[in-house]
């Protein structure tokens, strides 16, 4: 079976901790991203996986088989680097073949292989070209084209599509989720970008500071963030972080003073347990719809600088406290700078973070 | 572009200065005179140096400095060469090896001295009082005519330099008595009595192996009876083979005698031969490093301060050198004359080649440098500067000095000294001298480490003299 | 490549403006060819001189005028190595055409005399012929040999670890040495009375070693000092490429299974194929220059001599000048072309790659 | 766990390019052996100078506690290092000045002005030869390398000639410019490939935003082969350092440099070599270029990296 178990692993370079206590599992066929800003340590829990760093700790576990102590080469993982690593003395299907001289094929069998590959990724034009002399783009397919000419026991892709602009970037992450779809293997891509991840992943594991903050599903992350830190994290424009003190809870009904306004709204009876205290309230701008007069459950706001995004527009406003509101409306809605809004906010997608940053949920 | 502009003045400059300066930028004035010396760094040029600075007071009144360049002597010739063909007249006075006389006065380098001498008595008579064999060394060319270049700066002969510790222990003399008949010679006087054969026997005699008891001790390392010149750098087989090559009634090319002497029949005569094969037959009784090619005067005297060797034939210039307080052998040291030929007169033939330099005076030495010059040599060849100079471990030629019973307190090889003097002869002052050593020592060589025997060496060493010779009109 | 206006156009190759530089070049190098041929040497000298500031001087109103910022740069540098090198280089090889020899003032045209004499006379060229083997011999094994160990000694540095930094060092330091006191110190150790070879091998077999009686041991001593200085020098240019190899590619490698060799041959050789070439390159050229060592060692003795040697004692000896020019520019010729394949090599390799 | 390694401040070992303590013996012990060679010369330059040449050859200073057999052993000694600067010339007499102190200052002076010379005028023709091609550029280049080729001895007579017409010869500027010509040939070849390593574009933008082609060469240029000139620097220092010919023939009694002073102990005072002063010259001698390419060395790595992977 084709699967990878990640328990508990630690890397340390001296003092510093890299990576601490991950542990993450890949079914086969799923895809799992690890997302994080730079300097988070998903590149080095993936070359943890790949075997190209030793962990410090904790056990790698992949087809089932416990791989701490093995070289890359036992194995058997295929891997996509960042910057692809095609061999420079190589031209394009000596590249995409290189994986194959280890399976010792005959010349036939491997050139069968190498075109099959090369017709799935539309590289067949440019195979006796050098690395040199051929597009980012096609670089890439290259390098995944390497990756999936053998059966290996899962995949590892090390920020794919950092180097190809935007157009390119949409059109391979497609192309690579099919690719991916037909293999039914485990995966580990690696990405800062969380479009990427939300896209093509099946499960997103984020990461900060070593650790991983949450692991579920693109949906999960986002309506459900486990933290501050992931619901910053996750969906654009920001989600909107307020501090506010909770005065009391009854009947499914928080009154908080938030923005300093009080305000009354419909929370997830777990927040029952906060009760009094200083709480975190996390809104995201598409939650919002401004009310034409102030209700009890409005935010009284000032436009500041408006942003229009074709469909939507971004609305900075400025809260009575000072703080800063980002809310999204439809087009059609036409406001303007300096225009006073009151701004109710969806319960449903209305987030109550404790004093300790987790998300508080029944 | 301040680069270019600076390359710009530069060669501006450059070209200017080419065109206004032709010659002499080197006009002193009459009060002070500054001689200019080529010399090879060791100490009987700096002896020269010191004494001059200490004690020359010029006649003339006139401020005289000797700035000497003391030029170590690998590259001595090199360097010199190089300042003479090249036109850097940078030298007033140059210390010349006695063979380079032809090849640098035909270039017009050397300053005749014939002139010199006529117009002062005083110098000419100081002149005639050297011995007649290192003057026609030395001093003329081409060889033995009257036309004078050079004076003696340091003469030197090849003398027997021997380990009394060794050879005069009991042991050793009465097994050598036992073995050859004769009596192992110990003093300096049995040294001067030793032939070629003797001096084969101690070869013979005295080889041990380490442990092997040597003057009633086991050998430290192995020991060998005699070592001598053998190698192919410069004249370092030449200046020993002419001297077995003489002894034995043979002869060298005689540059006096052209151009109706030959070098073929004469070089590669049958008397020639059998000295080279003489020679040749001793190599094996030398320390290792002779079959090498290598074995030149410093490495057969290094062997002998390092108590490897009984016997060593090399130059009196190096004699300073194991007496030094690091040599090992500086308490035990015996000197003699370097073996003979025994002939069929009973009396003994001594023929050798004669070593030392000569100084000379170069052509673009102005008119008062050369007054200078002239009694800086007078001073020179005075007799107390030269006892003072033999005093400090040089050699005089100067007859005065060298028969003065004081000479042979000096050195301990002094004894040699006067009568080998009366053996010296040198070979070739001619300008081919230096094609004509390289090919003979490259020959010599062959022979050395056993490439080739004497006979093949010495017709191949006369062929190319002939055709050389030939070419440039010394044989007709 | 940004292109910079040019607000002059070239003069034409004979009009005597002050900025026609090729007509400057042309012109100097005519008239010091003629004063070469016609004047004493002194003079000849100074109209070369004059020449050569001619030319600098054309070169710079050139730049100037026409914003020709190459021609300016590069000015500084060609005229100090026209003065210096390729000035006294024209010199001899115009005296390669003489008869003349540095002592003796005469001086006579003999046309390819000098050529036809070196490589075909019957008292010379046995010898110079002699010499050009042991040369080529030198060069292919003292190369071969400083190629192999920098090699290995790169592939041991190529690694991180603890200490690197001073045992590199100290694998450089032969290459520092002057070459008298290596040479000398060799021929120290090779001593087979006081050396640490013969001690070390009497040792073994109870007498003394000698290593350089026959010629195999004179090479072998000779080429083994020359390799020692130099192969430091081959080893830091090989682990400048072992170095500069993106370690990715070796984990693309780990990970794709690429055998060992495999990845030396895919990898690593491209990326240290060119320095490999220029230390090949500046190494021949030095060993055709071969020459201390073997005197200091062995005195060119046991058939060692090199052309350098030949032509050390043909032109510094003997002072045949333009004998041992003429045998200098055969040399030269064959560096040239031996280099000229190398480079040609090289740029293939690049240009299939 | 800290292991030792990790004591040091160093990373431990592991991953691809990196080794432990186990590949240090390794290299160590081969390093030592290599380096052997240049111990001796430093070891007998301690030897007193009736030690130098006993057999067996003695390679230690110590016994190491009773480890190293005393026939060994020498006894070390600072006086060698005296006589460099001060010895008998002639027997008897008190011990003289050699002049080595000036022989080093003339070596030290000599080679580093030429070389940094050679590096500026080096450094602007490269470039010249890398962004503004002339025609025939490869020619030019092939021609420069030209220069290496013969042996010096061939060269040297046109050389004196010269210097003696213009006054060159003897002084300081003589063969400082001749050393600079000397060096340019490497100089040049070095650099360029640094150049052409270089990227177009930066230097066009700036162009773009405004620069003059001399800020465009000083402020992004140079600053990125930084390392490329240390390199070269070093490069040319150890060659210029020990060079003997034209030194032997171009300089005078005052310009002298210490590889020509160095025969001395060659053939010195009458007799062949003095082991002891030729191993005490080498050894001042072989110090600051040591020194130099130690501290030089990162960037010497780097510098030749950067440069030549690409011809």
């Amino acid at each position: 079976m084709s699967t990878i178990e990640v328990k508990k692993i630690t890397k340390k370079y001296g003092e510093f901790l890299a990576v601490k206590d991950a542990s993450l599992s890949v079914k086969a066929g799923e895809v799992v991203c690890l997302l994080g800003p730079s300097g988070c340590g998903k590149t080095t829990t993936l070359r943890m996986i790949a075997g190209l760093e030793r962990a410090t700790e904790g056990d790698v576990i992949i087809a089932g088989k416990r791989m701490n102590d093995l070289p890359p080469e036992k194995r058997d993982i295929a891997m996509v680097f960042q910057f692809y690593a095609l061999y420079p003395a190589l031209n394009v299907g000596q590249n995409i073949a290189m994986p194959l001289h280890f399976e010792k094929l005959s010349k036939e069998e491997s050139d069968k292989r190498v075109n099959k590959v090369a017709r799935i990724l539309h590289l067949t034009e440019v195979l006796d070209r050098m690395p040199g002399q051929v597009s980012e783009g096609e670089k890439q397919r290259i390098a995944v084209a390497r990756a999936i000419v053998r059966d290996p026991n899962c995949f590892l892709f090390d920020e794919p599509l950092s180097r190809l602009d935007v157009e390119l970037r949409h059109s391979m992450r497609g192309q690579i989720k099919e690719v991916l779809s037909n293999l039914s293997k485990a995966t580990v891509i690696v990405t800062h970008d969380q479009l990427e991840a939300l896209t093509m992943a099946d499960r997103i594991a984020i990461m900060r500071d070593g650790m991983i903050e949450q692991v579920g599903t693109p949906h999960e992350v986002f309506a459900k963030p486990a933290n501050v830190f992931v619901a910053s994290f996750i969906g654009t424009p920001q989600m909107n972080l307020m501090e506010a003190d909770l005065k009391s809870f009854s009947k499914g009904v928080a009154s908080v003073s938030l923005a300093g306004s009080p305000v009354e709204m419909a929370a997830d009876p777990a927040v029952s347990s906060l009760r009094p205290s200083k709480v975190m309230i996390g809104i995201r701008p598409r939650a919002f719809t401004a009310e034409s007069s102030a209700g009890k459950s409005t935010i009284r706001a000032q436009a500041e600088l408006i942003e229009p995004m074709g469909a939507e527009t971004l609305i900075h406003a400025r809260t009575k406290s000072g703080g800063d509101i980002r809310v999204v409306v439809p087009r059609t809605q036409r406001i303007k700078v300096g225009e006073v809004l009151h701004l109710k906010a969806d319960p449903k997608q209305t987030h109550f973070f404790g004093e300790n940053g987790r998300a508080v949920r029944a | 572009m301040t680069i270019m502009t600076k390359m710009k003045g530069a060669a501006t400059a450059f070209s200017f200065a080419a065109l206004m300066s032709v010659g002499g930028a080197s006009l002193a004035s009459a009060e002070d005179v500054t001689l200019t010396m080529a010399v090879p760094d060791w100490p009987p040029t700096r002896i020269m140096k010191k004494f001059f600075d200490e004690q020359y007071k010029p006649k003339s009144g006139n401020t005289v400095k000797l700035e000497v360049d003391f030029i170590p002597w690998p590259d001595f010739y090199t360097r010199v060469n190089a300042s003479l063909t090249s036109g850097e007249q940078k030298y007033n006075f140059i210390v010349s090896d006695s063979q380079w006389l032809g090849a640098f006065v035909e270039g017009g380098y050397f300053r005749k001295i014939n002139d010199l001498l006529d117009a002062d008595p005083d110098f000419m008579a100081t002149f005639k009082t050297i011995h007649p064999n290192p003057l026609n060394a030395y001093s003329t060319y081409p060889h033995k005519t009257e036309n004078y270049y050079g004076f003696p700066q340091f003469p030197d002969v090849l003398v027997n330099f021997a380990r009394a510790d060794i050879i005069c222990h009991d042991e050793e003399q009465k097994n050598f008595q036992a073995k050859y008949g004769k009596k192992l010679p110990c003093t300096g006087e049995e040294l001067d009595a030793m032939t070629w054969d003797d001096f084969k026997n101690v070869g013979e005699f005295f080889q041990r192996k380490k442990g092997d008891m040597l003057a009633g001790k086991p050998a430290e390392d192995d020991f060998y009876g005699i070592a001598f010149q053998a190698g192919k750098g410069y004249d370092f087989s030449s200046m020993q083979i002419n001297g077995f090559i003489w002894q034995m009634g043979g002869d060298t090319w005689d540059e006096t005698k052209a151009p109706q002497g030959q070098a073929e029949g004469v070089v590669n005569s049958p008397a020639a031969v059998e000295a080279l094969t003489k020679y040749l037959d001793l190599i094996q009784y030398m320390p290792p490093v002779a079959k090498t090619g290598t074995m030149d005067i410093f490495v057969s005297d290094q062997l002998f301060r390092e108590g490897k060797v009984a016997m060593n034939i090399d130059w009196i210039g190096l004699g300073e050198a194991s007496l030094a307080a690091d040599s090992k052998v500086k308490d035990k040291l015996v000197f003699g004359q370097m073996p003979g030929t025994m002939g069929a007169d009973g009396k003994m033939i001594r023929w050798s080649n004669i070593g030392g330099q000569p100084f000379v005076l170069t052509t673009w030495t102005t008119e008062s440098q050369t007054k200078e010059a002239v009694d800086f040599v007078k001073w020179w060849l005075s007799n107390d500067i030269q006892h003072q100079f033999a005093a400090g471990g040089g050699q005089s030629a100067v007859k005065a000095v060298y028969e003065d019973p004081k000479y042979v307190t000096y050195r301990p090889w002094n004894r040699a000294w006067a009568p080998q003097l009366e053996w010296q002869k040198d070979v070739w002052h001619v300008p081919q001298f230096f094609e004509l050593l390289t090919q003979q020592q490259d020959q010599f060589d062959l022979a050395i480490t056993g490439k080739q025997d004497a006979k093949t060496t010495l017709d191949n060493i006369a062929k190319f003299q002939q055709d050389k010779l030939k070419e440039v009109g010394l044989i007709e | 490549m940004t292109t910079t206006a040019q607000f002059l156009p070239a003069p034409p190759l004979f009009s005597p403006v002050a900025h026609n530089w090729k007509l400057a070049i042309l012109a100097g190098l005519v008239v010091s060819a003629v004063a070469i041929v016609l004047f004493p040497a002194k003079l000849s000298l100074g109209v070369a001189g004059a020449m050569a500031a001619l030319i600098a001087a054309a070169f710079t109103v050139n730049a100037y005028r026409r914003r020709y910022y190459g021609g300016l740069l590069v000015a500084p540098a060609i005229a100090v190595l026209f003065v210096m090198n390729i000035f006294p280089l024209l010199w001899s090889l115009g005296l390669s055409f003489f008869a003349y020899q540095s002592n003796n003032q005469s001086i006579r045209f003999v046309g390819l005399n000098n050529y036809i004499k070196v490589l075909t006379n019957d008292i010379a060229a046995p010898a110079n012929w002699d010499a050009l083997i042991n040369t080529g011999m030198f060069v292919v094994f003292t190369v071969a040999l400083q190629m192999i160990t920098g090699f290995l000694l790169a592939m041991l540095f190529a690694k991180q670890f603890p200490l690197r930094k001073y045992l590199l060092i100290l694998v450089l330091t032969p290459m520092m040495l002057s070459v008298v006191a290596s040479g000398v110190f060799f021929s120290y150790y090779y001593d087979p009375t006081f050396g640490i070879l013969s001690y070390v091998m009497g040792e073994i077999t109870g007498n003394q070693f000698i290593l350089m009686d026959n010629k195999l041991g004179a090479v072998a001593g000779i080429v083994f000092t020359d390799a020692w200085m130099w192969a430091p020098f081959v080893m830091l240019l090989v682990l400048a490429g072992l170095v500069s190899v993106p370690k990715y590619l070796y984990e693309a490698a780990a990970i794709d299974r690429v055998s060992k060799p495999r990845q030396f041959w895919t990898i690593t050789f491209p990326y240290i194929r060119g320095l490999l070439m220029l230390a090949l390159l500046f190494r021949t050229i030095e060993a055709f220059k071969l020459y201390d060592l073997v005197y200091i060692l062995i005195r060119g003795g046991q058939d060692t001599k090199t052309i350098a040697y030949l032509i050390t004692e043909i032109a510094n000896e003997q002072n045949k000048t333009s004998e041992g020019a003429a045998l200098s520019y055969v040399i030269l010729f064959m560096v040239i072309v031996l280099t000229n394949l190398y480079l040609y090599l090289a740029n293939r390799r690049n240009k299939g790659a | 766990m800290a292991t030792l390694a990790e004591k040091f401040g160093l990373r431990k070992a592991s991953g691809v390019g990196e080794a432990g303590w186990g590949h240090t013996l390794i290299v160590a012990l081969v390093s030592l052996i290599y380096f052997l060679p240049v111990l001796m010369i430093i070891f007998t330059a301690f030897k007193p100078s009736a030690q130098a040449l006993s057999v067996p050859p003695t390679l230690s200073p110590t016994s190491l506690f009773g480890l190293i057999p005393d026939q060994f052993v020498f006894t070390p000694t600072l006086e060698n290092f005296g006589q460099v600067f001060n010895r008998v010339m002639v027997s008897g007499s008190a011990a003289e000045p050699t002049g080595f102190d000036v022989f080093f200052f003339n070596s030290f002076f000599i080679s580093s002005v030429s070389v940094l010379l050679a590096l500026v005028i080096g450094t602007l023709a490269s470039y010249g030869f890398s962004r503004y091609p002339l025609k025939g550029n490869d020619t030019y280049l092939f021609i420069i390398l030209t220069t290496r080729m013969l042996p010096a001895i061939v060269v040297i007579i046109p050389i004196i000639l010269m210097f003696r017409t213009v006054g060159l010869s003897g002084s300081y500027l003589g063969i400082i410019m001749l050393y600079t010509a000397f060096n340019l040939a490497f100089t040049i070849w070095m650099m360029k490939s640094f150049f052409d390593e270089l990227s177009y574009d930066v230097e066009d933008a700036a162009r773009i935003d405004g620069s003059s082609e001399i800020k465009v060469f000083m402020k992004i240029c140079l600053p990125q082969v930084v390392a490329g000139l240390a390199a070269t620097f070093v490069f040319g220092l150890i060659l210029t350092w020990n060079e003997f010919l034209f030194a032997l023939l171009l300089t005078g009694v005052d310009t002298r440099t210490v590889p020509v002073a160095m025969n001395q102990a060659v053939s010195s005072g009458g007799r062949g070599t003095d082991w002891t002063l030729l191993a005490s010259i080498e050894t001042l001698f072989l110090i600051p270029v040591f020194l130099v390419t130690f501290f030089l060395q990162n960037h010497l790595l780097r510098g030749v990296t950067f440069g030549t992977v690409k011809r």
